[in-house]
This record gives structure tokens, C-alpha cells and sequence, in this order.
């Protein structure tokens, strides 16, 4: 889609101080910049119209905290998947619903609020369901690294399956 | 198996269930019923006296009903804990146990146990099930005592099975001289699991061999779809056997008859040949795939995890994060995850007990409280958030106000559109967020004065 | 669909609003509570619930239409009426409940007459509404639709048992003429809070409504009216049992006979004497049962639910705070099946009433034991009690008023103003019944009596003591509850919004 | 509802499959709501296709297309609803 037309498109829009088009704004390069826009133009909301947050939502969030802002003053557009995947023999419809997506990610933006966070202290202890091979296997790992473990298996005896084989593959050792 | 039984960190608990499942990453509380076995644990020995004297005889489910157990048993001779155990749906409270149990250990008056524990992180392992292959009778399975499953010829296998490792027909007791394996049944179709169950190849083609180690005269014709033998060395075991006088068809049998003199007739197509065709085998035996099992379909209702189409617990990402679930402290293994050969399932575990070890490293975990939050001044005290949280995160307090517990609330929202109120709302996704969204998307913008709204489309 | 043509972006606007109602809500998601109560059919449960749905858009339609006016009167509510085609009372009762639901204020414009001798003392008439807006946001209002428990907690329930009869879980109950909520299984849906006389009544509209007059005005002490008459029944098995005159039960004799109704719901006693309970009348025989009158009061409405369904008639019999009850769920109306088939509403004189307790504590004064009362009536200010053995007690009023229900000094009702039709004593000699008729189905409904000769009828002004006495103890009555109210209210107690 | 207060004329809601979801079973909870607001849009004479709710899992391609395309389909065949007007300041 026309990227350099969403820019132009966000530019006007109220509360929007600066928008900027980049390729591969998840590298190092692109990281900076937004780091930079931050502290400069002392920016209180991002809003990044890129690819799927599920991949690189933690990268930008990490980013908003080394600018000194808050991670959840970030909001993500995917473009990626839901414009320019779906939509690929469409160059200007794309780009129309880009727009629109972006819009509603300015608007969320402007909503957002810092979530607070609960320090929780870790309980040294694990729960292993299960005591097959896979559940033996971990259970020992970790009692071997000090960690109390509850082995629970609902049968009478541990082993699962496996104690059920005469010989495994390929091996042709023992199951038991 | 001793190992993790004797290990010190170890606290080792059979016969037991979850029941019950709260709190979050890094301070979860587990309430675990330990089933009574009506056995004291700390003195029986294990000798095995008590089942001796039984009267009761029962298929047992160890050795897939091939052999007998009595009501009072011990699994399987090597069963870790050694200790017996009575089967109260079929005991006939005879009490002969109780007098012939040197150790006093029989313990008709036992009750469960119920054990609440608190733990930082939780794997689980609940393994698989085989395909369910008696309800569906495939390869008239359950209905010609000769064809049997891959797991029943294990148990005929093994030296300590219940036929000291000797193979028999079940219906005449003799050593069949024909054997037909068949592949993928349960698995790879449209009509019963869609999926591979990643091991059958590998565990018909080392039967086959251990067969034709202990009767060479045997005559083993494998039928299968296309041979899967990925992993380190399994190819070369694959080679070998092959080279061992098996005959492998490719083509799956069609049709199965019993013929009058007891011996039973597959049609198969034989692809490579294009020649529909048939032969008489003595025993039939089915590699039946790998489904979850149903410890596992337990776990996903008390943990409130995700599963696939399939019913194998779902991971967060399929490459990369293959022993995480959406839960931070919850990792999966084993094939409760999906079908594995043994290696892989070891290498899980130990993924996902390097996952565990790494969260419990830290002292504090910092949590985001992604949770629903009670405007005090409109809640109604109504219960009905109450009544509509599947996590009972939500009590009211004694002034009839809604208070969200920050440990349960998974922050899903249900309790939000159940508030007349609307007393209700979720961080970071509360309504008016969701809102100003819509009108995006709807293409209304907002003006910077916030007291004008325009249409631009 | 062709209907969707005359929607309107602001009709949706009140729909979506609407949504937001605590009230919708409610009902919305308790569905599966509803039903399983077992007490509303599913369709029953959409009939109430898109009935309350529409009245609840009628609401913030206008209180939407408010917003844009900057100072509201009663031209501007007329112009509201006009342009969404509604009567103009309607739109009071939406004015009434936006008013109780504190968002709006309303400010009431009276002139003053100028007194023009001794016979015409200088009074207030209606003018004009000043209405004033004071929330913006109705999504923001913590809803009043409270359970009528704080009616309860505030000792002003007056017993009635509309609220159990109506709501749709069956959590509430009358124990000892007091409700109780059972709050595990209320949803909260505010149908009783509708229904109850004691949480808010719209007097001036109730008179409207009956006088179907479509002006605020001023009304005597005992209502709106259209003539009054003195009689006594002529049917000999009610004349035996009855109090006075006999017209409550011989009305329902007529409705029953001439098959006007399937139901009635009136008091019996129950099987503790002089207990009474409320009984579902079937035919004329159940009628023996019901006459007389019962000093203890009694839940008539609970059993409301007992002919849910179909389309029945009913008439009930009972005092003013019965009938209250059922005008204002008339007026708002919220699509109870069992309201809906309430077609007659005869009315019963009531100066207060007593617990079964307090009725004891009579019983210890007079010295006499209660299962040898016979009879018992109020009279020349005297509570008279008449034993098995023919002997006669009495005590002046005010020496036990202290030990009727508290509930009643906060009513302002002598002569069962909402009713159709109403009877008392009062006013008529002994042996005979003063009658108001109200409505014009009051109206035909005497008339009717009178034709088929069940009754003796005089015109009131032709016996003594009359009309006069009437409206002077209608007006203690009146001005007792006034006083109640405001020390109450002085108390920061809860009362009754009048 | 504030969709269509802003200007859209059909909601599609698509949710996992019966069983499937994340949170217990808040999606048959939202669909006891989209139940109620059809029946509600018939009462109030809007046409109940406007709202739709489907069930497919986050792998199910061809029905969350087949879903979009269903609802399209419906509401096209409808008039637009009223749409804001510009509120002059």
C-alpha cells in the first residue's frame, strides 16, 4: 500500500505531533529513531502501524521504557497481515482501510492508561502432571536443580506408557 | 522410575487427582485428592501376598485384558511404588487380604486425602490414550479375537507380560505362523484423526523384528500408507528390517473375513502393483494411533487452558515457544502436547523443566494487572458479576460492593458486559477505549477540542 | 425490512442508550434465572422485558428532548407528547420516574387564589412545571431501581405483597404483613421497586388517570370522584356475614354471576382466628368466606402469580395500599401477565390496620381472649370488640392508634382513591355502606347492581352523617400522614415519594 | 451498538468455537447477547441480519472468510441505516 499517503493521511490528525515512514522500523535503526522522537519531541503516546504485535509488540514496548515512558503508552496498527496480506490486487483499498485502522489505533492511543503491575514473590516449587517418561523426565530435572517437586499421576503406579512397551525403537532397549 | 521416586525434591503422589486450580504465575494454589488405595502406604512391603488370596479375577488393564488381576494388586511387578492397591468396584469385601497382609497394611476405613499445595510453576505431562479403536471396530477390532493392537502384542512380548513373552492366538492358543501388520489405523484419516501419530511405524517395524528374532519362520506382512521413520537412526532401522524378510505392501486393507478355519482374509489394493488382491494372516495387528488423553481433557477444564482441534494442548507458538501455554507459568510436554517418540518427549520435558527452572530463579516476579476494576460508586451489589465468573475471581465485600481478586481475575472481560450497571471495566481494554476504536474504524474523527466530531467518509 | 425507513440516527441513539439501562440489564441477563423460576413462560419473559424495554426508551427519549430544551414546561412536554404521538399522562409518568431517578428536577408553579371570604379560604392551584435538567450522562446514575428492601428496612411496607406476586425469581415473600427479600436469588431487575406503593406514587397523575383528565388539578380529600351513594346489598347469604352493607361482596356475587370475571382475589381468614390470608376466589361460594372486614392486614396481591397466563379476568378486593399498588403498574405498565388481567378494582375504606401482634396487645387491653371475639368494628372513634357470648367491649381509637403498623401513618389514603369503585362505612348509617364511584367501570358496574336488584341505593346527601363527615375524616387522615412524613423525613428517615 | 451509532449498518462478531474458548465459555455469553439483540432488533424494526455472530477457530480460513462474506451478502441486500449528522460546534 502507499505508505508515504498514510503519513500524509495522520500528519493533520489532532494530537499528532510527528509521523514518520520507515522500512524495517523493528530494527536497530528504527528502534532509535522512535527512542529519539520520544525524548526530543517529548512524545507521550506511540503508535507503530506495522506487523503483528504478537511478534514484536514487547520490542517497541521495551523501547517506550529505555525512552523513559510507560510500555502501555503503545499501540499497535498491523497493517501487515490485515491490509497489505489480505488485500494485495488492491493497492488503494488497502491503503483506505489502513487508514481507517490507523485512525482507531490514534483514537485508542489517546485513551490509553498505564496498567499496574503486582510484584508477585515465586513460590520455589513445581507441579509435574503426569509421571509418563515426559513427566518423570522434567520432574527429575528439576528436583536436580534444587527445585521441590509434586510428581501427581493418577494412576497407582509412575511410568505411564512407556512401562507398558517391552523394547523401544530404535534402540531395541528395555521400556521399563 | 526409581529415580524420580526416591529422588529427595521429590514429593511423589499416585493415585491422585487435581481438583482444584487458582492463583497465578509464580503463587499458584493446587488442591490435589489422593485417592484412597485402602492400603497403608507406609507398611505395605509389597510383597504381594494379598492378591494371592483374592478370590476376584478381573482382566487386567496393565497387560490390556490379555492377562488377570485380582480386586486387591499390584500393577505390574516392577511397579513403582511397589504397593498394592484394591479396586473397590470390583472388591467383595472379603477381607481375605486384610488377614493374609503380614504388615497389617490393608485399610478398609482409608478416606481421600486432600492436599493443598502452592506452587510457582506447573508442567504437565498427561501423556496419551490410544485410538479408541473398540468403539469403532475398525478391522472388525473387538469382534475376531485374533486381531489385536500393537500395545496388546508388546504385552505378549515382554518377558514379564502375561504370556512370558510368548505370542499366541487368542482364539486357539497356538503360535500364528501369518502375521499381518496394518499402519495408521486411527490415524492419518478422514474418518477418525486427521493427524500422524508420529510413532506406529517405528514400534510395528521393531515388533516385527523382535518377532522375527523369536519364531524366523514367522511369515510378517506390514501394510502401510507411506513409511515415517524421521528421527536420528530410525532409517537405518527401517533399512534393516526391511532386509530381514519382511514383506512390506504398500496399501491399506480394505476389507477383513474371517474364514472357516479360524484364519482371516484382508482385500487390499496393492498400489505399486495396481492389483487388487487378497491374503489369509493368522493374527492382525493394528498400529493404532495416539490420542490425548483423558487426564488431559480434565487438566484443560481446571487449568482453563487452550486446546487444539485436535484436543492435544496448545502451545503459544508452534516453532518457537513449543512448551509455553498463554498461562506464563504453565509449560506443556510429553505428547499431552501432541503425538512423540520417546526422544522428543524427553527433550520437551526437559525444555519445559529448563522453562520452569528459569521462572523460578527469580524472587519476584513482576505481574500486569490486566484485570477488571470496580467503579464503587456504581456497583449495585447484584452478585451478578459473581455468578458470571468462570474463575471466581469476584466476591462481593460486606458492604455489598463487587471486589475483583487481583490473583484470579484473568482479565477476560465477561464480567463487564454482565454489569447493569456497568460498574465494570477492563484495564487497559476498558469501553471507552473500545469506542474511540469503533469510531476509527468507522471513520469518525475527533477533533482536537474533543467537542466536535466529523464524518470523513 | 420496510419499517427500518422511519428510524432515526437518534433513535438508535435512545436504543443504544436504553441498552444501558440498569433496569434492561438486569432482566437481559437473568434469563435463565427467570426462567428456571418457572414462574414466566419464555415468551413471558420477552413480552416483559420488550415492554419494559419500550418504556425505558420512552424515558430517555424525553429526557434526551429535555436536554435540548434549556428551561422545560409543561408546553414543552406537550410538544414531546405531540410529536411521538403519546398521551400527555404518559408522559407525566415518564416525567414522575425521571424525577425519581433523580435526573431531573422538577419545580412546581402555583397560583394563589386569593381567599374570598369565610366559605372560600385563599388556596394554591397548578400552574406549571419548571423543569431542570441536572445529568448529562444517564450511564453515570447509580440506579434507584433498588429492591424494595430498604422499603422494608424503613418499616414502610405496607404488606401489600404486589412485589412478591411480580417478581420473576420468586425471592420475595410477606411474613407477618412485612416482606423479605431472599437476596441470593434477586436479580435486581427493580419490577418490584415499579410495583410498590411505598417506593414512589404519582398521586396527581393516579387522579388524573382515574378522572382520565388530561390537566393537573387539585383533587378533594377523597379523590377524584363521580358520584357517591349509601347502600346495602339485597343478597340475603351476603347480608348474613357481612360488616355493614355488604356492597364489596356483592359486586363480586355480580361479576361472578354474570361470568365479568374468572378470578377475584380477596382476604379469608385463615385458620389462625382472625388471621386473615389472602384467598383466590373461584365462584360466588368463596364469597361467604371473604366478607367481613379483617383489622389484620393481608398480603392479597402475593398470590398475583396464581393466574399467570392466560387471558383472565379479575377483579380484587382490598384497601387502599392494594389498590395503589395496581394503579401504578397500570400507568407503568410492565407487561406482568398477571397486572394485565386485573380489570376491577374495588376499593375498601381503611383508616390503618394492625399486625397479628398488635391485634393481641388489643386483646390484652380489652381483657378478652381472641378466639372469643366474634366480631369487631371501628366506630365514633371506639374500637368495638364483640364476643361468642354476646358481651361488648370498646376502646377509643387513639388510646391503641400506637399500635397499628407504622407503615400506615405514612399513608395518606382513607377512601381507596385508585380504585374503581370504593366502600366503607364511613359517612353512611349502620347497616349501610358509603360507595364512591370512581371510573366509568365503576360506574357500570354499579349501575349494573342496581339493575339487576341486588342493592338498595340512596344518593349520599340523602342520609346523615354524609359526604361532609367523610371528607373531614379523609382529611385527618391526610394531615396525619403529612405529619408522619415530616418528622420522618426530619429523622433522615426513608419515606414515600408522594 | 456504538458501531452502528457510528455509521456501520452490519456487525459480524466472530468468536472461537463452542468449547473452545480462552475464558470458559464467555463466547456462548456473548452469544445469549447477540440472541438477545436480534430478537430485540426485530421488536424495534431493524432487521435482525445486521447482527450476526459466528463461531470459528483462529485455523478456520475458509469460515471466518465464508462468515465475512455472509454477513456482506445480508447487509448489502438491506438500505444503509441513518448515519450521524454533523453537529454544527
Amino acid at each position: 500500500m502507499n505508505c508515504a499517503e498514510l503519513r500524509e493521511y495522520v500528519e493533520p490528525l489532532p494530537n499528532v505531533v510527528v509521523a514518520r515512514t520507515n522500512k524495517f522500523t523493528c530494527s536497530d535503526s528504527g528502534q532509535n529513531i522512535i527512542k529519539n522522537d520520544i525524548i526530543e519531541l517529548d512524545l507521550n503516546r506511540i503508535v507503530v502501524a506495522a506487523c503483528t504485535p504478537k511478534i514484536h509488540e514487547p520490542t517497541y514496548r521495551a523501547i517506550l521504557m529505555e525512552a523513559g515512558l510507560s510500555p502501555y503508552y503503545f499501540q499497535m496498527v498491523n497493517i501487515r497481515e490485515h491490509c497489505s496480506f489480505v488485500h494485495q490486487n488492491e493497492r488503494e483499498k488497502a491503503t483506505e482501510k489502513a487508514k481507517r485502522l490507523l485512525l482507531a489505533g490514534i483514537n485508542r492511543a489517546r485513551e490509553l492508561e498505564i496498567v499496574p503491575r503486582k510484584e508477585i514473590s515465586i513460590t520455589k516449587s513445581a507441579l509435574v502432571i503426569g509421571a509418563g517418561i515426559a513427566g518423570m523426565n522434567a520432574a527429575l530435572d528439576l528436583a536436580n536443580q534444587g527445585i521441590e517437586v509434586y510428581l501427581v499421576e493418577k494412576e497407582a503406579t509412575i511410568g505411564g506408557k512407556m512401562a507398558q512397551l517391552d523394547r523401544i525403537f530404535p534402540t531395541d532397549d528395555c521400556g521399563i | 522410575m526409581v529415580n524420580a521416586s526416591k529422588h529427595p525434591n521429590i514429593n511423589l503422589l499416585t493415585y491422585s487427582d487435581i481438583i482444584n486450580f487458582s492463583g497465578i504465575t509464580g503463587e499458584y494454589n493446587v488442591t490435589i485428592r489422593k485417592n484412597t488405595r485402602y492400603v497403608d502406604e507406609r507398611k505395605c512391603t509389597g510383597c504381594g501376598l494379598c492378591t494371592t488370596k483374592c478370590p476376584v479375577k478381573v482382566p487386567n488393564e496393565f497387560d490390556r485384558g490379555i492377562g488377570e488381576r485380582s480386586a486387591v494388586y499390584i500393577p505390574f511387578p516392577q511397579a513403582v511404588p511397589k504397593l498394592a492397591v484394591i479396586d473397590k468396584e470390583v472388591c467383595i469385601n472379603c477381607k481375605n487380604c486384610e488377614r493374609a497382609c503380614p504388615a497389617e497394611a490393608i485399610a478398609f476405613d482409608q478416606e481421600d486425602e486432600i492436599i493443598n499445595i502452592k506452587v510457582g510453576a506447573i508442567i504437565i505431562a498427561t501423556g496419551w490414550d490410544e485410538y479408541p479403536i473398540i468403539e469403532t471396530n475398525e478391522y472388525k477390532y473387538g469382534i475376531y479375537p485374533d486381531v489385536i493392537t500393537q500395545i496388546e502384542l508388546e504385552r505378549m512380548l515382554s518377558p514379564i507380560g502375561p504370556t512370558g513373552g510368548h505370542v499366541y492366538k487368542i482364539s486357539n492358543g497356538k503360535t500364528p505362523q501369518r502375521v499381518a501388520m496394518i499402519l495408521c489405523v486411527g490415524s492419518r484419516s478422514l474418518r477418525a484423526n486427521p493427524y500422524c501419530s508420529a510413532v506406529c511405524c517405528n514400534v510395528s517395524l521393531k515388533n516385527a523384528q523382535l518377532l522375527k528374532q523369536e519364531y524366523p519362520e514367522m511369515d510378517i506382512t506390514i501394510f502401510y500408507i507411506d513409511i515415517r521413520t524421521w528421527d536420528k537412526n530410525n532409517e537405518e532401522y527401517y533399512r534393516n528390517i526391511r532386509a530381514q524378510n519382511v514383506n512390506f505392501v504398500k496399501g491399506k486393507p480394505g476389507d477383513i473375513k474371517l474364514n472357516q478355519d479360524g484364519t482371516m482374509r484382508l482385500y487390499f489394493d496393492m498400489t505399486l502393483e495396481d492389483n487388487v488382491t487378497h491374503m489369509d494372516f493368522d493374527l492382525v495387528v493394528l498400529a493404532t494411533g495416539i490420542v490425548p488423553s483423558k487426564g488431559t481433557q480434565k487438566i484443560v477444564d481446571i487449568l482453563g487452558l487452550s486446546k487444539g482441534p485436535n484436543g492435544f494442548l496448545s502451545e503459544i507458538h508452534g516453532c518457537l515457544k513449543p512448551v509455553e501455554t498463554k498461562d506464563m507459568g504453565i509449560y506443556i510436554c510429553g505428547c499431552a502436547a501432541g503425538p512423540k517418540n520417546i526422544p522428543y518427549s524427553v527433550c520437551s520435558a526437559l525444555g519445559a523443566a529448563s522453562k520452569a527452572a528459569t521462572l523460578l530463579s527469580n524472587d519476584i516476579l513482576r505481574q500486569e494487572l490486566l484485570i477488571a476494576e470496580v467503579d464503587e460508586s456504581l456497583c449495585m451489589g447484584c452478585h451478578r458479576c459473581e455468578k458470571t465468573c468462570d474463575f471466581e475471581a469476584i466476591n462481593l465485600n460486606e458492604n455489598d460492593i463487587a471486589e475483583v481478586d487481583e490473583l484470579k481475575c484473568k482479565g477476560c472481560g465477561a464480567c463487564v458486559t454482565s454489569c447493569p450497571a456497568r460498574a465494570i471495566d477492563l484495564k487497559y481494554y476498558r469501553d471507552i477505549q473500545f469506542e474511540e476504536e469503533i469510531k476509527g474504524i468507522c471513520g469518525i474523527e475527533i477533533k482536537l477540542d474533543n467537542t466536535k466530531e466529523e464524518i470523513i467518509n | 425490512m420496510d419499517s427500518e425507513g422511519s428510524i432515526t440516527w437518534e433513535y438508535l441513539k435512545n436504543v443504544a442508550d436504553t441498552l444501558n439501562s440498569y433496569r434492561v440489564r438486569a432482566l437481559i441477563d437473568a434469563k435463565d434465572e427467570i426462567i428456571n423460576a418457572g414462574r414466566y413462560s419464555e415468551d413471558q419473559y420477552y413480552s416483559i422485558l420488550f415492554k419494559m424495554f419500550d418504556e425505558e426508551l420512552l424515558k430517555y427519549s424525553l429526557f434526551e428532548f429535555l436536554k435540548t430544551q434549556p428551561i422545560a414546561n409543561i408546553e414543552i412536554l406537550k410538544e414531546f407528547s405531540q410529536k411521538n404521538s403519546l398521551d400527555i399522562k404518559k408522559v407525566y409518568s415518564l416525567l414522575e420516574l425521571l424525577r425519581s431517578e433523580n435526573l431531573i428536577k422538577i419545580e412546581e408553579v402555583y397560583d394563589e387564589i386569593e381567599a374570598q371570604g369565610e366559605e372560600t379560604p385563599s388556596k394554591l392551584v397548578f400552574r406549571d412545571f419548571k423543569i431542570e435538567v441536572y445529568r448529562e450522562d444517564i450511564s453515570l446514575v447509580k440506579s434507584i431501581y433498588e429492591p424494595v428492601e430498604i422499603i422494608f428496612d424503613s418499616n414502610i411496607c405496607s404488606g401489600c405483597g404486589t412485589c412478591a406476586g411480580v417478581c420473576p425469581v420468586n425471592c420475595l415473600n410477606i411474613y407477618n404483613g412485612f416482606g423479605q427479600i431472599d437476596k441470593d436469588k434477586c436479580i435486581r431487575c427493580g419490577i418490584c421497586y415499579y410495583v410498590c406503593p411505598r417506593s414512589y406514587l404519582p398521586v396527581k397523575l393516579m387522579n388524573m388517570y382515574q378522572d382520565n383528565a388530561s390537566k393537573i388539578k387539585e383533587y378533594t380529600n377523597i379523590g377524584n370522584f363521580i358520584e357517591v351513594y349509601s347502600a346495602r346489598t339485597k343478597v340475603k347469604e351476603i347480608s348474613e356475614v357481612c360488616q355493614d352493607g355488604g356492597i364489596a361482596s356483592t359486586c363480586l356475587y355480580y361479576l361472578f354471576d354474570n361470568q365479568k370475571i374468572d378470578f377475584a382475589l380477596g382476604a379469608k381468614m385463615s385458620n389462625t382466628i382472625w388471621r386473615p390470608e389472602p384467598l383466590l376466589l373461584q365462584n360466588k361460594k368463596d364469597i361467604i368466606q371473604t366478607a367481613g372486614t379483617k383489622y389484620v392486614n393481608n398480603p392479597t396481591l402475593r398470590i398475583l402469580n396464581e393466574f399467570n397466563g392466560s387471558n383472565h379476568s379479575v377483579a380484587v378486593v382490598g384497601v387502599p395500599c392494594i389498590m395503589q399498588s395496581l394503579l401504578k403498574s397500570e400507568i407503568y405498565n410492565i407487561g406482568i401477565p398477571s397486572l394485565n388481567n386485573v380489570k376491577y378494582k374495588i376499593g375498601i375504606f381503611c383508616m390503618e390496620s394492625f399486625s397479628y401482634q398488635s391485634l393481641l396487645k388489643i386483646c390484652e387491653v380489652l381483657k378478652i381472649a381472641i378466639n372469643d371475639i366474634k366480631k369487631m368494628d371501628i366506630n365514633k372513634g371506639k374500637f368495638f370488640v364483640y364476643t361468642n357470648n354476646g358481651e361488648e367491649s370498646s376502646v377509643p381509637i387513639k388510646e391503641i392508634s400506637h399500635l397499628a403498623r407504622e407503615d400506615c401513618e405514612v399513608c395518606f389514603d382513607l377512601t381507596s382513591e385508585s380504585a374503581d369503585i370504593s366502600v366503607g362505612s364511613i359517612g353512611s348509617p349502620s347497616g349501610w355502606n358509603t360507595v364512591i364511584i370512581r371510573t366509568e367501570t365503576g360506574k357500570k358496574l354499579y349501575e349494573s347492581l342496581i339493575a339487576k336488584d341486588l342493592i338498595e341505593s340512596k344518593p349520599i346527601e340523602e342520609v346523615k352523617p354524609g359526604l361532609p363527615m367523610l371528607q373531614k375524616i379523609a382529611g385527618i387522615k391526610k394531615n396525619g400522614c403529612k405529619k408522619h412524613i415530616n418528622e420522618k423525613k426530619e429523622k433522615n428517615l426513608r419515606v414515600p415519594i408522594y | 451498538m456504538e458501531a452502528f451509532l457510528n455509521g456501520a449498518d452490519g456487525v459480524a462478531i466472530i468468536s472461537c468455537r463452542e468449547g473452545e474458548c480462552n475464558f470458559g465459555d464467555a463466547n456462548m455469553n456473548t452469544y445469549k447477547h447477540v440472541k438477545f439483540l436480534r430478537k430485540l432488533f426485530e421488536h424495534i424494526g431493524i432487521s435482525p441480519d445486521r447482527i450476526q455472530q459466528y463461531f470459528c477457530a483462529a485455523a478456520e480460513v475458509e469460515k471466518f472468510v465464508a462468515s465475512v462474506e455472509d454477513i456482506t451478502k445480508k447487509v448489502q441486500a438491506l438500505p444503509p441505516l441513518p448515519k450521524r449528522k454533523l453537529t454544527p460546534n
